[in-house]
């Protein structure tokens, strides 16, 4: 999921087990993904247009990502975050599950930077594990604006994938002249996506029932069947998809309707204001530090 | 291996944007002549892609007990050749930014540049290579899968070490790398193992298609012909 | 004739011979139903009428013309022949609805905003439009089969060709399917070509009933007339409507003066039994008046 | 009792309430359909069973115990009962059918020879003998569908759980898997449990119905009993078995005397329309001797 979390996965994992033996049924990522896209299509603010959605979300991202400072990303955080909850209407439950594993890893990362990153001016010294650890401010720093900075970017992230369609973002995107190409084949990427998850998720079911997964090795036995099994189907499906569109007139080129709600000019106007304003905050603060 | 949102600091995220960008258009231009001559390929291209990011959504057990998942663009660029494996590394990748929360929007740019561009062009070139030493069939994809698989942690590693540098770039680049190595060369040998198999079903299966289509063809209908004798 | 078979046969590439040497024509505005056991060469027959499947042997004329595999004579076969899958997820393509059921009017090149009232249209007619935003995977089989339907209606075709569109539905959407069907074929002239083994259906369907086994056109004929040959049917691994099983009993087993025509439907059925009552009456009165 | 629910209900993660508060309960050696409309819950009422769904309120009990959810218990829960999938292809994963045949027994860990006989009995068992070394993406739906029983088949279960076993079958293969289940339960005593929407199917296989909709148990019972009911039946987009609903309307419209308990399969119709004739004949006998 992000970076350095392999080196906490193997502790993750067995948390997550756990977890796993009281629900039954072993979670994967395939639950996210269908509850960020169901979420996407069902909350408040999906009918608004995407068009302005994608601007707020993008312009959040980049003064979190450019800002010096932690102040505008922590503004970010809160107004993106307040948005996908109040407006949106996101359950709180699930923006937490979504946000505790980022923020976890991130979290980690950074300790690790502000440990084990920097050199100028010490800070600090610790004996840990029988060894003298110095800390150095510049290390800490890092860490800290780091962790903003993953913060606002992340939260103004997640406001756009929960609140806009994916085929909308795709519309768009196809509207800015990203190459056809690339917008037609993510169009059906996106749909066979999900179509593959439900061929996996019951596939694996199957195989549960069938005792599939009653060991190590039998677990790597399924799930290489699995994989291969879906693989064949993937390129079954592929010349299905084929033959199913041919009979509808497919030329080689994928045609798409285009029918976006408009964007309203005062929630245009109202974003272009709170982007130059946090713009401003973060220029202002560009030399504060935390350490 | 994707580096999160937010994570890498300005100015490295635009630079690796900008390397990436170069190399995706080159791609784009060449997918878009395969898919002119072939209106075949783009279902067929794009099934694939479903299927990689299905794959990286599914957790897989590996050695350590910890869980990881194969990128897909190394048999992928023995499969298609790296320009294209590179645009289609950046769909989904653009995907697991925007359904799994894997990588982010400004570091699409970072995460192509390791998974999508390094990865798909050493496989490509191992493969290449191994055919040329006339290595097994198995052994050249393995060699490019899993190949592709470390190159890809290795500049991950050196993109973050940039980005972060430690008393010296190498010093970080150790810490990083090691951090990695743990779970990433296990996981390499993994999809590697699998590619084979991957392969083979390719060729068994839709090798007569796919050659006929000409999408693979040239690449796997003559090399399977190759083996055969 | 709208569609002819001249000695088509089809082998797979792994040597099965799903079709041997099949010779049938298919006229302008009939219900056509093809009934066969699993595995009979239903589908593999269907694609070929499509262009989809090229003929190992034989040739496929369509308006008495041979078919044409370019590409461009393709589109216009497929434009006035629709296509609907047996299984609906390989017919959706597109992310949401919508979007799919315009795939095919796009390809016509119509306007948008023609394409935009076709759709509308298409998706009123199978009852969907309440779902036209939805991602298909959101939506259950039987409304993934409706929206696939729409999806081929949008393109207004002459024809419809589907392969067991009743399949995993249940009765009341069974029902609704062959209405829909029905008043398509009555109203707008379509015709129509509908691969099922669903027995009991067919008689409500079909005027014109071709059975397939193992590759072969075994027989040909109206519907009634078919389900007469109870031993033929049985032969191959289909039963008769379980209406006309009934009476082929009562016929066989009970020595009834059943009507050679056994009924197929339940109106039929209904005629029948009140004629048998009323002449076991008739009988008797005679026999106690004589 | 081998199965019981209590107050079971379901609710997906999207807010979909499948399953509202259904109790009931399954005795060992029964032969039970789940009747429902699509989108019922039969589906997810089956999938608890087996312990993949896990009740979002109420309990369920296996042999009056409560289904614990460790894998081990799970392990010993799947080993005896078996599962069923409605789509073949989900279950069919090996590289060819008798591998994937074997798929269970190897993981049950018996020995090499002993899997063989389980996969040699198993695929006789459904009749695909023959295609043990075919892969199974080459075989058409209903060989799939065999195979995939005969992949559960082989595990020697007590009970065996079926989604829509029937559905794309041939009238054929639809026969024979039903005198399969029949005989597999009338020897070997298995526990059946069935869920379909084929209502003329239930009368010859279930002694014991349970109607569903809307995620509620609607009703249940011998399927005589409920059969009787159309009102009920039709209510729910279902409908009565055909023979079933032509002696209703014999009844409704002609007013003829029938059984109140409407016959339910074709011997039944037999003899109900003999007692008609004869009734008919005695009436006017009675008539004209008066
Ligand atoms: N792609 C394929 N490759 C090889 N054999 C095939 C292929 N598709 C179908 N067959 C075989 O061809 C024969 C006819 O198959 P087809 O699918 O046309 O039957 P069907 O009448 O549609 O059956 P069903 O009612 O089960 O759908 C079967 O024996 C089947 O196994
Ligand atoms: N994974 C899921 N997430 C959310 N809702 C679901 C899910 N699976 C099923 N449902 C919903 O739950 C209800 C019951 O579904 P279920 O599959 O149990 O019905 P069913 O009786 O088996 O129908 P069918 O005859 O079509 O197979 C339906 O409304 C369905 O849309
Ligand atoms: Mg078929
Ligand atoms: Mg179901």
């Amino acid at each position: 999921m992000a970076i350095l979390l392999d080196m906490r996965r193997g502790k993750e994992q067995k948390n997550k087990w756990h977890i796993y033996e009281e629900i039954g049924t072993e979670m994967s990522h395939f639950n996210l993904s269908a509850e960020i896209d169901r979420y996407a299509y069902t909350n408040a603010l999906s009918k608004n247009s995407p068009v302005t959605k994608l601007l707020f979300a993008l312009s959040l991202l980049l003064i979190s990502v450019l800002s010096p400072s932690p102040v505008a990303p922590i503004t970010v955080f809160l107004t993106s975050t307040s948005l996908i909850l109040f407006c949106a209407k996101i359950p709180l439950r699930f923006y937490l599950r979504l946000l505790w594993y980022p923020t976890l890893i991130v979290a980690l990362t950074c300790v690790i930077i502000a440990l084990f990153f920097g050199y100028q001016e010490p800070l600090a010294e610790v004996n840990l594990l029988g060894l003298r650890w110095i800390i150095f401010r510049d290390g800490v720093a890092t860490g800290f604006t780091t962790f903003f900075r993953v913060a606002g970017a992340l939260s103004s992230q997640f406001f756009l994938v929960l609140t806009t369609p994916m085929t909308s973002i795709l519309l768009v995107l196809r509207k800015a002249r990203v190459p056809k190409i690339i917008v037609e084949m993510s169009l059906l990427i996106y749909r066979y996506i999900f179509v593959f998850i439900e061929v996996m998720e019951t596939m694996r079911i199957a195989q549960e029932l069938r005792l599939g997964y009653s060991g190590w090795l039998k677990k790597l036995r399924s799930l290489s069947m699995l994989i291969g099994n879906l693989f064949i189907r993937t390129l079954d499906q592929g010349e299905r998809t084929f033959t199913a569109m041919s009979a509808r007139g497919y030329d080689g080129n994928i045609r798409v309707l285009e029918d976006l709600p408009k964007p309203s000019n005062v929630a245009l106007a109202g974003i272009i204001f709170f982007a130059v304003a946090l713009a401003i905050i973060a220029y202002l603060t560009m030399d504060l530090r935390i350490v | 291996m994707h580096i999160m949102e937010g994570f890498l600091p300005h100015p490295w995220w635009e630079i690796w944007f900008a390397v990436s960008i170069v190399v995706v258009i080159l791609g784009v231009y060449k997918l878009k002549k395969l898919t002119e001559r072939f209106p075949e390929a783009k279902p067929l291209l794009a099934v694939m892609g479903a299927f990689v990011f299905v794959l990286s959504a599914l957790k897989l057990p590996s050695v350590t007990g910890s869980c990881s998942h194969p990128t897909g663009s190394g048999l992928a660029a023995v499969v298609l050749g790296p320009a294209i494996a590179s645009v289609l590394s950046a769909i989904v990748l653009l995907f697991q930014a925007l359904l799994l929360a894997h990588g982010g929007l400004t570091t699409l740019g970072a995460n192509i540049f390791s998974m999508g561009i390094v990865g798909p062009f050493v496989g490509y070139g191992l493969w290449v290579a191994s055919k040329k030493v006339r290595l097994p069939t198995s052994v050249g994809v393995f060699l490019a899968v899993a190949l592709a698989d470390l190159s890809t942690y290795v500049t991950t590693s050196v993109q973050l070490a940039l980005a972060f540098p430690s008393t010296s770039f190498m010093d970080s680049f150790i810490t990083f790398g090691s951090i990695f190595a743990v779970t990433q060369i296990p996981l390499a040998i993994g999809e590697g193992i699998l590619a084979i198999f991957l392969f083979d079903f390719l060729v068994k299966y839709k090798g007569k298609l796919l050659s006929a289509m000409n999408v693979i063809g040239l690449r796997v209908g003559l090399q399977s012909q190759e083996d055969a004798k | 004739m709208l569609f002819r078979l001249e000695n088509l046969s089809h082998q797979y590439s792994d040597g099965t011979l799903a079709l041997d040497n099949i010779s049938l024509s298919f006229a302008k505005g009939e219900r056509i139903a093809l009934l066969g056991p699993n595995g009979s060469g239903k589908t593999t027959l269907l694609l070929h009428l499509n262009g989809i499947l090229k003929p190992t042997s034989g040739k496929v004329y369509f308006e008495d013309k041979p078919l044409e595999y370019s590409p461009k004579a393709l589109l216009e076969l497929r434009r006035r022949v629709g296509f609907v899958f047996q299984d609906p997820n390989d017919q959706l393509f597109a992310p949401t609805v919508k979007q799919d059921v315009a795939f095919g009017p796009l390809n016509l090149g119509q306007p948008a905003d023609q394409v935009k009232k076709a759709v509308d249209e298409a998706l009123r007619l199978v009852g969907m439009s309440e779902y036209a935003e939805k991602p298909p995977h959101f939506l259950s089989f039987g409304q993934k089969k409706r929206v696939a339907l729409a999806g081929v209606l949008a393109m207004q075709p002459e024809a419809i060709i589907l392969d067991e569109p009743t399949s995993n539905l249940d009765p009341r959407g069974t029902s609704e399917i062959l209405h829909l069907l029905l008043r398509l074929n009555k109203e707008l002239g379509l015709t129509l070509i509908l691969a099922t083994h669903d027995v009991d259906m067919v008689p409500l369907f079909a005027n014109k009933l071709y059975i397939l086994n193992k590759g072969k056109l075994v027989s040909e004929g109206a519907p009634a007339e078919l389900f007469s040959d109870a031993e033929l049917i049985r032969s191959i691994n289909l039963r008769s409507p379980r209406i006309t099983h009934l009476f082929e009993v009562l016929k066989k087993e009970d020595n009834l003066p059943i009507n050679p025509r056994l009924p197929l439907t339940i109106s039929e059925a209904r005629k029948e039994i009140l004629r048998l009552l009323e002449s076991g009456r008739r009988e008797k009165k005679k026999r106690t008046t004589a």
